[in-house]
């Protein structure tokens, strides 16, 4: 598996009505590494991302991806076509790289197994709760075999206990295939647990605040009981906190 | 729902106001003793209906091939172009306000070319009301793809779909209901285009379509018989009409708010 | 038509007159009567309205829209067969001037011959008078393709055939260089009046002097256009600019042996005889253009001009 | 965007097309050496505009008048019934399918009506452009209205909004993308009902609109008459269109996404 | 102030397609208390919400609010009006209900002001964030002074910081004017710090699995330090955590 790397230098986006939401930022992406943003809200994370994505283009500075990445991206809403029941949703980026409807098929379910909507794959999004959706979201980012993995608060409408299950099979997974992976996050025990790398944001224009590399090797349930996870979170807490007190 | 009760539901009330507007129509005639060459009885214009059955239905089976055959290729011709044009964003802005040409050249002026190149008959008739009837379903089309939703078209520009891909999975069914307006629009001037196709190049005769024979009541001031062939026409475009709508909500039924 | 309405400053008692075409030589005679002031010595201020491919002229008469209108014969008797009140006080044409033309180089040397043939023609089966030549000749093999204003696809040899005004389409296709042979309806027998001049029955009852002085002012007109053409023709051709000033000499010079005959050498021009309306109605049942039952009911349809000769005082 | 660039931006691009498609239809004629009668030169269309402008811009100024009227009416009492029809539901079932026979009774069949109930001239001709163009702003105006968001709706609901609130406030809003495809299909229908409505019509006055230019030209195979005419009505229509166009530009440019 | 009583008494709600989304529901939210809802994701909170709402109708059951309220409801989605600017949205209620051009853009702003998007009040929807569009949402839940509010997630897509600012306002808010809520959340330390009484459900359909009293008086940024606090936290979690376990 080829591990993607990304680098953003000097990057800038000001929206034309005049709106600066993400000021000279310079980002690496570690081929096969997580990085977690955290940052107030409004502050720039989803831009960032579109831009990462492609799909928005930033009005000064550069974006290299190297090498052409397969991408998975959760929208920060599930995005899904009205018209397709969940099944032939999540199975969306496979047929549009042309997998066979067989193959479709059987990987929509393996990845709607996961998230937990094994029994809605033929419900269609109107008849979907709000976490149901975003879970479906979720499977559909998972399901091309991503290289890399830009994900906008994927479980922000999940129970916690949905949440933490969900955590961990995305830290097993993206740690066995090592995809590159953004993950935007309001948790911040979220972005301990999953990240190797947390990078605290300013309010808009986002600028970096601090950047926490996570010193955990393996992810599993035990670690949220460690001390330093705690003790992580609470500093990280504190500089995002003061990163707002200081512009407001 | 089941069909039958579908259609059913969909019949009945139109009808239930086609038997009032009737009696008013009737009404009116008496009480105001409209004459006849101006304005017939609704019961006159059954009656005559009734009278030349064999020659009305033949009529009504000449111009539906007509319409049908037009209302068809108006639908292809429509979605192909309308899609055409928003794939191209230089054609949409050169070509499309060019294509309501098609609606407002009116028939008479063309008709000579009509009848050259199509020759006289079901040919130029069924060109009538193509080109009638094609205008809304190109409007329609383009209409729908242009408010394709922002977020969805991103998403799938994110997986390198291709133009046609992106035509074909998202902005086809997210334009449906747009397109169907266009077609539901086009259903009832496909019917007219027949009928003025055939004020100017169907046979007469023996071989006359309902417009051949509305011309010819006119010229006889049998209004009568003008307003039972108007009225088979009208029949004609309610069934088309009353498919498109079938068709729309088969189609959009299980997920657009507009087929609930 | 109410009486009250309409009376101009000068005294003038406006009139509409509802024309069936365009502004052409057929109708020279009205718009001699306008342009030199006929009208308006018999008392009127004459609105002369155009007309064109699909204005329901017998149908605005017979419901009183307009007070005059001019109409033909079997128009005007279907019309009051279905309950019109028009009736007829003026026939310009006295021999029907409705033909077919086919090219000069047609094969067919008869109107028999191209009846029974297999040809198209170009033709508004409902016409009268088309009718009467299915009744007469067997038409049974021949179609009928519409008449839409155009004669494009006669001259382009798509049709065999096509209607026809004799003062008006042949002398067009002769300017245009297209030579055609005209064969008269009205020689067969199917010989109605045209250019019929009907006035509204309510009108007519209420006020028949003044339909006897509009249609003397009518007919005074007509022979003033006669006694000299060209002038007025220039006038016409000034309301319809489509028209080709030697379409419009040529028409005009074609007009008169169709608006004068034996009876209006007697009896003034616009006469009527109570035979020629009663064979008309007689052959329209034979057609089936109306039934025994509306003839029956068809009542007093025309009401002649003043046997004296015009004037207009 | 400035007015005057979108404007321009929305100008030449048909207008390259234009001269393009005319080329062509030159060298058509010249190739095929295609007689006079049947298909004139362009240039001698545009030769025959300027030798009869005097009459053939009074001619249009009269056609105008009658599509705009026309088509404001068709627009006014388009979305009002179609909102009306969405309001109430049996209505919507009842009538809606009947209004189709506004778009599907020949004019020369009810001709006689037309002009004895609005009058001579202007009133009938108005009335012609009307009911040929009203029933895509009903279609449109209906089909927006029933695809209202449900969770929108839903959040009106709620807070107890009347009927008629909620139509303002959500429904005409939401359904305007919509309305203008009706509007921009009515605009070519306004043109050609103003001059179907002008063969049918009959005239007093000494000079003729575009209709009956058309239809006296045609008659005295004046073709290249035929074609100016077609080409000035043609304009109108355009002019219609583009001005319609900027409407829904202006209304929806901001937020909608068919405006971008 | 009028204070809202809602009797919920054998609600149940199946979806047309034979989905049973809420079971045998009684709920009595206590005029002036503020009642959270805990469940897994799926289970019928946000259905809940809207029989309450009354823009659903249960299957079975009756469903009694007295007196007839005003509701605030913020959805789950934020349902702005793409083509009105945030004010005008915030104002949509108080419009709705004839107030005075003034009055809706005086109160429209101060609830923007409450929420932190005072200077967001001329965007369209389209420009906001995820973050913002949802507390344009709950600022237009509040305009109208409602004697009914039903929150169904408001602050799931927002900051930590943020988050917890804005429960400290709410929490004051709804107290001084006794306001009936209902609230929705996934997180477990939003429901205590908010709630006088915290519903645990089970996965769908949803039952009752446990109320818990929340003993806290006065709601302020110290209690979270609270030892019962994080007691409390974690009893819940356990029985959200058994419910979900029963029946997977
Ligand atoms: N219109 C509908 N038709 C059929 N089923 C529906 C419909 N709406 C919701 N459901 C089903 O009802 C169940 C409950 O949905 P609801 O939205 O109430 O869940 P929720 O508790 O709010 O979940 P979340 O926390 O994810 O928002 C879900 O399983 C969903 O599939
Ligand atoms: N299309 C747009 N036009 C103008 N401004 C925009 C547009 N999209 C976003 N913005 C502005 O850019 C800023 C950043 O938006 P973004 O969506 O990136 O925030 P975010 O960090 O993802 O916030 P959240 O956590 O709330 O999702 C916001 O202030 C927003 O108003
Ligand atoms: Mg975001
Ligand atoms: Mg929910």
């Amino acid at each position: 598996m080829t591990n993607v790397q990304v680098r953003l230098r000097a990057v800038e986006k000001v929206f034309p009505g005049g709106v600066e939401a993400v000021a000279a930022m310079d980002l690496d992406l570690a081929p096969g590494r997580v990085t977690a943003l955290l940052g107030p809200t409004g502050c720039g994370k989803s831009t960032l991302l579109r831009l990462i994505g492609g799909v928005e283009t930033p009005t000064a500075g550069s974006i290299e991806i190297d090498p052409l990445p397969q991408i998975g991206f959760c929208f920060q809403e599930p995005r899904l076509l009205p018209w397709r029941n969940v099944r032939r949703n999540v199975a969306l980026p496979l047929e549009l790289a042309r997998a066979s409807r067989e193959t479709c098929r059987r990987e929509a379910d393996r990845r709607l197994e996961m998230v937990g909507l094994g029994d809605a794959a033929e419900f269609l999004p109107a008849a979907l709760s709000g976490g149901m959706r975003m879970r479906a979201a979720v499977a559909r980012a998972f399901i091309a075999d991503p290289t890399l993995l830009l994900l906008d608060e994927p479980f922000a409408a999940l129970d916690e206990v949905t949440r933490l299950r969900l955590d961990e099979e995305v830290a097993a997974l993206v740690r066995k295939r090592s995809i590159t992976v953004l993950l935007v996050t309001h948790s911040i025990a979220e972005a301990v647990f999953l990240a190797d790398e947390v990078v605290v944001l300013s309010p808009r224009p986002a600028r970096i605040l601090d950047r926490f590399e996570i010193p955990f090797g393996e992810r599993n349930a035990a670690l949220r009981g460690h001390e330093e996870f705690a003790a992580l979170q609470s500093r990280i807490y504190n500089v995002l906190l003061a990163g707002m007190e200081a512009t407001s | 729902m089941k069909y039958p009760r579908i259609i059913w539901n969909s019949v009945w009330p139109p009808a239930v106001v086609v038997l009032i507007l009737l009696s008013l129509w009737h009404l009116a005639v008496v009480l105001f003793s409209i004459p006849e060459f101006l304005l017939p009885t609704p019961w006159s214009v059954l009656e005559r209906i009734y009278d030349q059955w064999p020659r009305l239905i033949a009529a009504t089976g000449r111009t539906a091939t007509a319409t049908l055959l037009g209302f068809g290729l108006s639908a292809v011709i429509g979605i192909v172009s309308g899609s055409l044009l928003s794939l191209v964003p230089l054609a949409r802005r050169g070509v499309y306000p060019l294509t309501l040409l098609l609606q407002m050249v009116p028939l008479v002026a063309i008709a000579p070319m009509l009848v050259i190149w199509f020759g006289y008959g079901l040919p130029s008739v069924i060109a009538a009301a193509c080109i009638v009837s094609v205008f809304p379903v190109i409007a329609g089309t383009l209409d729908g793809l242009q408010s394709v939703d922002a977020g969805l078209a991103e998403m799938f520009r994110i997986h390198r779909a291709g133009r046609i891909r992106t035509w074909w999975s998202l902005g086809l069914p997210w334009s449906l209901p747009s397109v169907f307006t266009g077609l539901r629009i086009a259903a009832g001037l496909a019917v007219i285009g027949a009928i003025v196709g055939e004020f100017v190049g169907a046979f007469g005769g023996d071989q006359a379509p309902l417009g051949a024979v509305i011309t010819s009541a006119l010229k006889q001031n049998q209004t009568s018989t003008v307003f039972a062939a108007v009225t088979l026409a009208a029949m004609l475009g309610f069934a088309l009409f009353g498919f498109v709508n079938l068709a729309g909500w088969l189609l959009l039924g299980r997920w657009h708010e507009s087929a609930r | 038509a109410d009486a009250e309405s309409g009376k101009k400053d000068a005294g003038l008692r406006t009139i509409t007159l509802q024309l069936n075409w365009f502004p052409e030589p057929e109708f020279g005679g009205f718009y001699a009567a306008k342009e030199r002031g006929i009208f308006e010595k018999a008392g009127f201020d004459v609105q002369l309205i155009k007309g064109g491919a699909d204005v329901p002229a017998p149908q605005l008469v017979a419901s009183g829209s307009v007070d005059f209108a001019v109409v033909s014969a079997p128009q005007l008797v279907t019309i009051r067969a279905r309950g019109g009140k028009a009736t007829a006080v003026f026939a310009t044409f006295q021999k029907a001037p409705r033909a077919m033309i086919v090219k000069r180089g047609s094969p067919f040397t008869t109107l028999k011959e191209l009846w029974e043939s297999e040809s198209t023609v170009m033709a508004q089966d409902g016409l009268v008078f088309i009718r009467w030549l299915n009744k007469i000749y067997d038409g049974s093999k021949l179609s009928f393709v519409p008449y839409a204003g155009s004669n494009t696809p006669f001259v382009e040899g798509k049709v065999a055939a096509m209607q026809a005004f004799a003062t008006a389409e042949p002398v067009q296709l002769e300017v245009d260089g297209v030579m055609t042979r005209v064969y008269m309806v009205g020689e067969t027998g199917y010989n109605p009046y045209d250019g019929v001049v009907a006035v509204n029955d309510a009108l007519l009852k209420a006020e028949p002097e003044l339909v006897a002085r509009f249609t003397a002012a009518v007919r005074a007109g007509w022979e003033s256009y006669l006694a000299e053409p060209e002038p007025i023709n220039k006038v016409i051709g000034g309301l319809n600019p489509d028209l080709k000033s030697s379409v419009l000499k040529l028409a005009g010079s074609k007009l008169r042996p169709f608006i004068e005959s034996e009876g209006t050498r007697s009896n003034g021009l616009g006469w009527m005889t109570d035979g020629r309306w009663n064979d008309l109605l007689s052959q329209l049942q034979s057609v089936g253009e109306i039934t025994k039952a509306e003839t029956g009911s068809i009542g007093r349809i025309f009401v002649n001009p003043s046997t004296k000769s015009s004037g207009g005082s």
